[in-house]
């Protein structure tokens, strides 16, 4: 099975990114999906950065953390990365060239071509020498991303792609590393924090206020870059106040969000427990990243999911969602607003730099139709309008303010059912506590069972959640092949968790980006059940297929 | 016709019987009702503290927040329903110390709200500490030996901010305290009060203050930045009370987003065209292209 | 067994607080142990407030929440907490009196003895007659309180005491509610919150940074409130500042902590993962009261366990400790601060209201001594300096700045052995995660058991943690003597959890101040405990003995 | 006698070739050596962005901690060992954006420590979008149709908050900027430097800022704090670079706490004295009485 990573590495600012892109471009309009990650310092200029291409016949949408080409742009990268290569891969270089290098001097070419602003251009072409991507594609593409610069610069880079390619094919000498012929494809590319604002403002969100913090930070950007999405964007002071102002619009009625990570995110903690009190809807989207503290702060973890479940003094429901992919973080956006709004509770949508900055290949990506009826109630047919009215299932109906001429009153302390300040511990108090937890069970019984797969005869089974499901996924296939008896299990709703039976006497794992084990921790908590342990990584690079195996093994 | 009538509410008042609170609240409501606004048009919104009860006494909306979080909480609505006229109100501790960086930035963004101090230069509801408008010297319960900090300026950081309008009222003073509060809410832009509201309790009495709170001089010109600076200094002996700096309204915050979308509170908009949305999925979308050889 | 509850209940403002502490001095001085608990609501002047106090023969310290006596100042406290005293009480009112009631007019012979400012001597005089303290001894403690008043005060107290003692002597006609012998005793008797300074004090703390907030407020207070203690404090514009400042003192050397409640320890969480990636040292106390957001501020609850023990970003190791009463609070303080050194780690001490502001009565209470040996290394022994060199245990040797010529870095990102910033994840990172993981583990191997009661015969074992200990032993006592085989475990080292196996086959349940069972979820994650239920209680009263027994019955 | 080579580091720079950075650090660690200080007799605090990571670039004690929290992280530093010079280098998103409030109060104290903003009027590190000083208007990788703030005034806030040193400098002037610095850090109390440090990647050019960075005019005395905060005022169009405002050094944060204790880093004090908290232990002890009948 066609199956080919390439991994384009270079300095931030070198444009590994133009290059990757324009790849991306290449085999997608060849008809051949692509699954690229981005591995980058936390630095504006130089340093060992990474953008990475695996390139199969049917979609993988998961990480290989080797290569079969590396194109390093600089002598740095070179060095650093080319234990990725192992003994079969090639690499493209600008310098010197060894049995398993093909050197292409990218600069000269650029200056040749016109502009050493080129050389990106001579990379591409290069290594779609060297995968058998025709030239000619490439140069479609190129006038697709360079068109609107002029002429001029088009013609720049198609010269100069042309010598890259020229110059790698006479290095290789003919032979291609893998030839590909073109097929009939449609494809969708994209990656979760693309998704999550489309989708958020297809659910009616009108409002999203936050602070840039990688590796959130895409998600605002998008709104901010699209007007024409209709959100109202504002960089705050800080995440205190982004989530306080977020609340603040949603108790004005609009669908409103906010988006961070892990030391943002900890500073909206306190508001977190108000939008529990207050019985408001509030999004927030936890993108992870390592940590403690700032830690690391470009690469990818799934460190917080404890804390994230456990975020707010006091005990109120919330709910966390952690998509596996673009589509699906279109999925669980939606349902972030929908159930935000019909259980008036504070939900969490958890990311990671991984789903951030990953480009999965969909066939078709759908963002299914919204209502935003009965968000609120009907104020004419209130009477006397009371904001947390006790009901059997714990929800009041909801009035926003200034929506009639009922009175809205939303109150942090323990209040009464209009929303005043009370003291009366001896009767509201448990009845309001009641009412918060009442939610949350009802929130339980709406919760998606985890995806199950080939659970009947597994010996062993793999439990994951958020964005490693595809890798996971990849992992077990391979194991099964080998004749393993692999079973999966794979959550995108961690809390709260469903009544789940598990059938017992098979070894449980669970796979996930932490070093304690959190899912575990909460498996135990929640189910009962006795793990075999938990293959965990924690060096800020995402989850592989080739790495769990190995652990498994 | 709004009256005061509509403004009473019958939730207990938990504040101690004679504190200036009280006249603070009588003097809102007048203004409110002297603008003829009815309670539904309104938005109080607090912190906590003392300060930060006072809207549960009067009929209106109201979101009584988190301890120094009213400003970001009262920009959100006031964006997402221009049509409320979004006043906070809440005290010198939630304000000026928890709640100081969003005061400053909101000075920066100028939204329409009216912010309204209750300055008892304590933290009354803990129970006697020291607030940012603490006099340095002043003994409090947790600062026995006295206060070693030098008071916040708020006033004049909103002046060199330009706040287009900022003032100070005094809690004793019904009448003079109505007018201001008439004017900062009808003022476009972020209006800025702070009240001298002594407590009883934890500070000096009232009759102090009273000696002190001076009207602003009459011939002070309120967009004369430096003798408006001048005259917020809290020297800890004399109060200017009045509007102290004012020029014309600005441009508010989120004005250009009203511009592109008419100016509708936001839960009223229609769901997003669709048509955006698949546009932007299309976008998304790459088929297999084979180029024109040539 | 004499078992005496007294209620004194008024509004905030009008001096139960005095009346209390009088009545608590005589009952001290006259040979009984009492405990006492406050509830109040968060207001300044009006309101439903009550001070108790429980009389019995030997230390109880544990509330009663019904009432033998109801002291009540005005007429809405009399309706307010006449329910307390059930069939078999009696009440003081200054007004009408009923079979039940016996009438003493405060107010009346306040001003008749010179001022209605003794009105409370009055109260004070009419409780001695009722629980038949001898009049002199009150008289004793009334000059002892207001002897800094001067003589003329002291009269018109002593004249109002005796005034009321004598109304009551009439009232109740001779009887007393039952006679109390003077007793040779010799005791201490404190609050947790009074106890935790001193013990602090006493480890060589020298910095307390905070920002106001009920029920924590005491502590920063009594360091404030008594120079001679030597410790530098600071309230800061807000709770970030406090713990970011502490920290930073710690950074420098001295041993530094803070004290908040839910609210503001949701604002600290950044930085106690910052104090976990930094490895520096810090003491935080958590004072629960009952959430979310503001919820009931002046009341108690056990709802913060979980949120405590994830609060952080990231994975690093934290000590929580809880202790039960306020000789523990000592200990607990000596080990947080000790423990915080060793490991380099933030420790959280979690208290509530309840500990806040009950006295206990305790047959001596001691500090043990304290060395500030070895909280740093040799700088002469050391070459060149790491602050974060790997070493087996996970621990480096630690300097502070200024110490020496060594240099200390600390950094917030992940770091090299140095302290300087790294992308380094091949090998750096990994490594710098097992060093602070491994410091987790070794910290675990020192956490002692918890209490552990009666399990060899028991059926039923209740567990708990925290300040409900004498309440479930008061409970477990009572059960006893009814039959029924009740077994106790207490945890007052809440995490890490040390290895315990428990014995099958009993019901265990735990009991919390909270309503969703949160040391049972730690329970099930870490010893994989099936548990019969929890008792939980929400409504901002401590736990009492009477609840528990009703609850397992 | 330091030397410049004493505070060589080692450590790999991570900024971007040419940016003016780099002669803010070469200004600093001159002026460190003009006053002759070593090494470990500094401790450099600093938050997270590409300024805050100045401290690393240097060999001296550092404490590179969060976002937005370096001035009650120094101030910390400051009380517990007032013999190490503690300062403050960090980017304005971080000073004046995230940790805006702890500044404010800052100036209230007045802790002995120098605080230097690299203001490059934008958020470098997250990669170019707005920060509280980037002009009105001025387009950014966030705001793509222009900023729609007004800028903050910090400096205009520490005056009127009687900060007794405040002063702007310009990365561009090495010199110029040594020299502040050296006044700056020999100040006591908090003195407060910011500098105009371009950002070659996201904001203009550093010529653009050459050209309009203008010495503060030579009568301008640095007591008259009306002219001071005019020259603060941030028009986007011209900087006064030198001492803006400048007042007798004031009473220092914790001095009173240091006249109890005596001038000792807190980390040598020896244990509280084991009397004291004897007598706080027998005050909760209360054994019988039994007063003489009278
Ligand atoms: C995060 C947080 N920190 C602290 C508190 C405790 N707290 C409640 S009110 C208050 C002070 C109130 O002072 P101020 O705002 O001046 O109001 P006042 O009571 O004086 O009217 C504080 C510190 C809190 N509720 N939340
Ligand atoms: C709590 C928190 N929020 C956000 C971030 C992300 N962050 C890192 S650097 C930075 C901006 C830095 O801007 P500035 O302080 O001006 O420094 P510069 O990079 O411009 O030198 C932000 C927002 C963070 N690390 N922590
Ligand atoms: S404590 Fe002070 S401010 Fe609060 S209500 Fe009482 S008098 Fe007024
Ligand atoms: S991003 Fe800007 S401020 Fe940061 S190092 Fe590069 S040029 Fe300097
Ligand atoms: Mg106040
Ligand atoms: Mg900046």
């Amino acid at each position: 099975m066609y199956d080919m990573s390439i991994v384009i590495a270079g300095a931030a600012g070198e444009g590994i990114q133009t290059i990757g892109e324009a790849l991306t471009r290449c085999f997608l309009r060849h008809g051949y999906p692509v699954f690229t990650y981005q591995e980058y310092e936390s630095r504006i200029r130089g340093g060992n950065n990474s953008y990475r291409l695996r390139v199969t016949e049917s979609p993988m949408n998961a990480p290989r953390l080797d290569a079969d080409i590396l194109l390093a742009l600089n002598e740095k990268a070179a060095a650093h990365y080319r234990s990725l290569i192992g003994e079969r891969g090639w690499a493209i270089t600008g310098h010197d060239a060894d049995d398993q290098q093909i050197h292409v001097p990218f600069r000269r070419f650029a200056r040749e071509a016109g502009s050493i602003l080129y050389a990106n251009s001579v990379a591409a072409g290069a290594i779609c020498a060297a995968v058998g991507v025709p030239l000619n594609l490439l140069v479609h593409v190129l006038k697709d991303l360079f068109g609107k610069y002029g002429d001029e610069v088009v013609g720049g880079n198609t010269v100069a792609a042309r010598s890259g390619y020229e110059a790698a094919q006479t290095a290789l000498d003919g032979r291609t590393v893998s030839s590909l012929p073109q097929r009939e494809a449609h494809f969708h590319h994209a990656a979760a924090h693309e998704t999550i604002p489309l989708a958020a403002a297809a659910a009616g969100c009108r409002f999203i206020s936050a602070y840039p913090m990688s590796p959130s930070t895409g998600i605002i950007t998008a709104f901010a870059r699209d007007p024409e999405l209709g959100v109202f964007v504002e960089q705050t002071e800080d995440e205190i106040a982004a989530i306080n102002m977020a609340i603040g619009a949603s108790a004005a009625g609009v669908r409103a969000m906010t988006a961070t990570s892990g030391g943002g995110f900890a500073l909206m903690v306190e508001a977190i427990s108000l939008a529990g009190m207050i019985e408001t809807p509030i999004v927030i989207v936890l993108s992870q990243r390592p940590g403690p503290a700032t830690g690391l702060p470009t690469r990818t973890a799934q460190e917080d999911l404890l804390f994230a479940l456990h975020a707010g003094h006091g005990e109120f429901p919330k709910l966390l969602l952690a998509p596996s992919d673009p589509q699906d973080a279109i999925y669980k956006t939606l349902r972030a607003f929908s159930l935000a709004d019909r259980y008036q509770i504070p939900v969490i949508l958890l990311t990671d730099q991984f789903l951030a900055d990953s480009h999965f290949t969909l066939e078709g990506l759908v963002i299914p139709q919204v209502s935003l009826a009965d968000r609120f109630a009907d104020p004419r047919a209130i009477d006397e309008y009371r904001r947390y009215q006790l009901t059997e299932d714990g929800i009041s109906p909801r009035l926003y303010f200034g929506q009639s001429e009922h009175l809205v009153c939303l109150d942090s302390d323990e209040h009464t059912q209009s929303g005043h300040i009370t003291e009366d511990i001896a009767d509201v108090r448990p009845q309001m506590v009641e009412k918060r937890l009442e939610k949350g069970r009802r929130l339980k019984r709406e919760i998606a069972l985890p995806e199950q797969a080939d659970l009947e005869d597994a010996e062993t089974v793999l439990i994951g959640w958020g964005s490693t499901r595809n890798a996971i996924r990849e992992a077990a296939a391979k194991l099964r092949k080998n004749g393993d008896r692999i079973g999966r299990i794979h959550f995108t709703e961690v809390w709260p968790l469903p009544d789940l039976a598990l059938p017992s006497g098979k070894r449980y794992f669970t796979v996930e980006g932490n070093s304690t084990g959190q899912l575990a921790h909460l498996l135990r908590a929640e189910y009962g059940l006795a793990l075999a342990g938990t293959i965990g990584r924690n060096d800020g690079l995402p989850l592989d297929a080739a790495t769990i195996v190995k652990e498994l093994s | 016709m709004s009256t005061l009538e509509e403004y009473r509410s019958d939730i207990e008042n938990q504040w101690c019987p004679g504190c200036p609170n009280f006249g603070l609240l009588a003097a809102l409501k007048r203004a409110l009702v002297s603008l003829d606004l009815s309670p539904h048009k309104i938005c109080l919104v607090s912190g906590i503290g003392q300060a930060a009860k006072l809207p549960h006494y009067l009929n209106c909306n109201l979101f009584n927040g988190l301890h120094g979080r009213a400003i970001p909480v009262a920009i959100g609505i006031s964006v997402a329903n221009p049509t409320l006229k979004t006043i906070v109100t809440s005290g010198d501790g939630c304000l000026y110390g928890e709640g100081g960086n969003h005061l400053l930035h909101a000075f920066r963004r100028n939204p329409d709200i009216t912010v309204i101090t209750h300055n008892n230069r304590i933290y009354a509801l803990t129970k006697g500490q020291g607030s940012p408008t603490t006099r340095r010297g002043e003994k409090t319960r947790l600062q026995f030996d006295g206060v070693e900090l030098d008071p916040a300026q708020i006033l004049a950081t909103a002046i060199v901010h330009g706040c287009t309008f900022v003032a100070r009222g005094f809690a004793g003073d019904l009448g003079g305290l109505a007018n201001l509060f008439e004017e900062a809410i009808a003022h476009r832009g972020l209006s800025f009060i702070d009240v001298i509201q002594p407590c009883i309790i934890w500070d000096r009495p009232v009759k102090w203050y009273k000696e002190r709170a001076i009207p602003v001089p009459a011939d002070h010109d309120p967009a004369d930045r430096d003798r408006a600076i001048a005259l917020t200094l809290d020297t800890g002996d004399s109060f200017a009370v009045g509007i102290l700096y004012r020029t014309p309204p600005k441009r508010t915050f989120a004005a250009s987003y009203y511009d592109r979308i008419g100016n509708e509170p936001l839960a009223k908009l229609p769901l997003l065209d669709r048509a955006i949305i698949e546009d932007r999925l299309d976008k998304m979308r790459f088929d297999t292209e084979t180029p024109s050889q040539h």
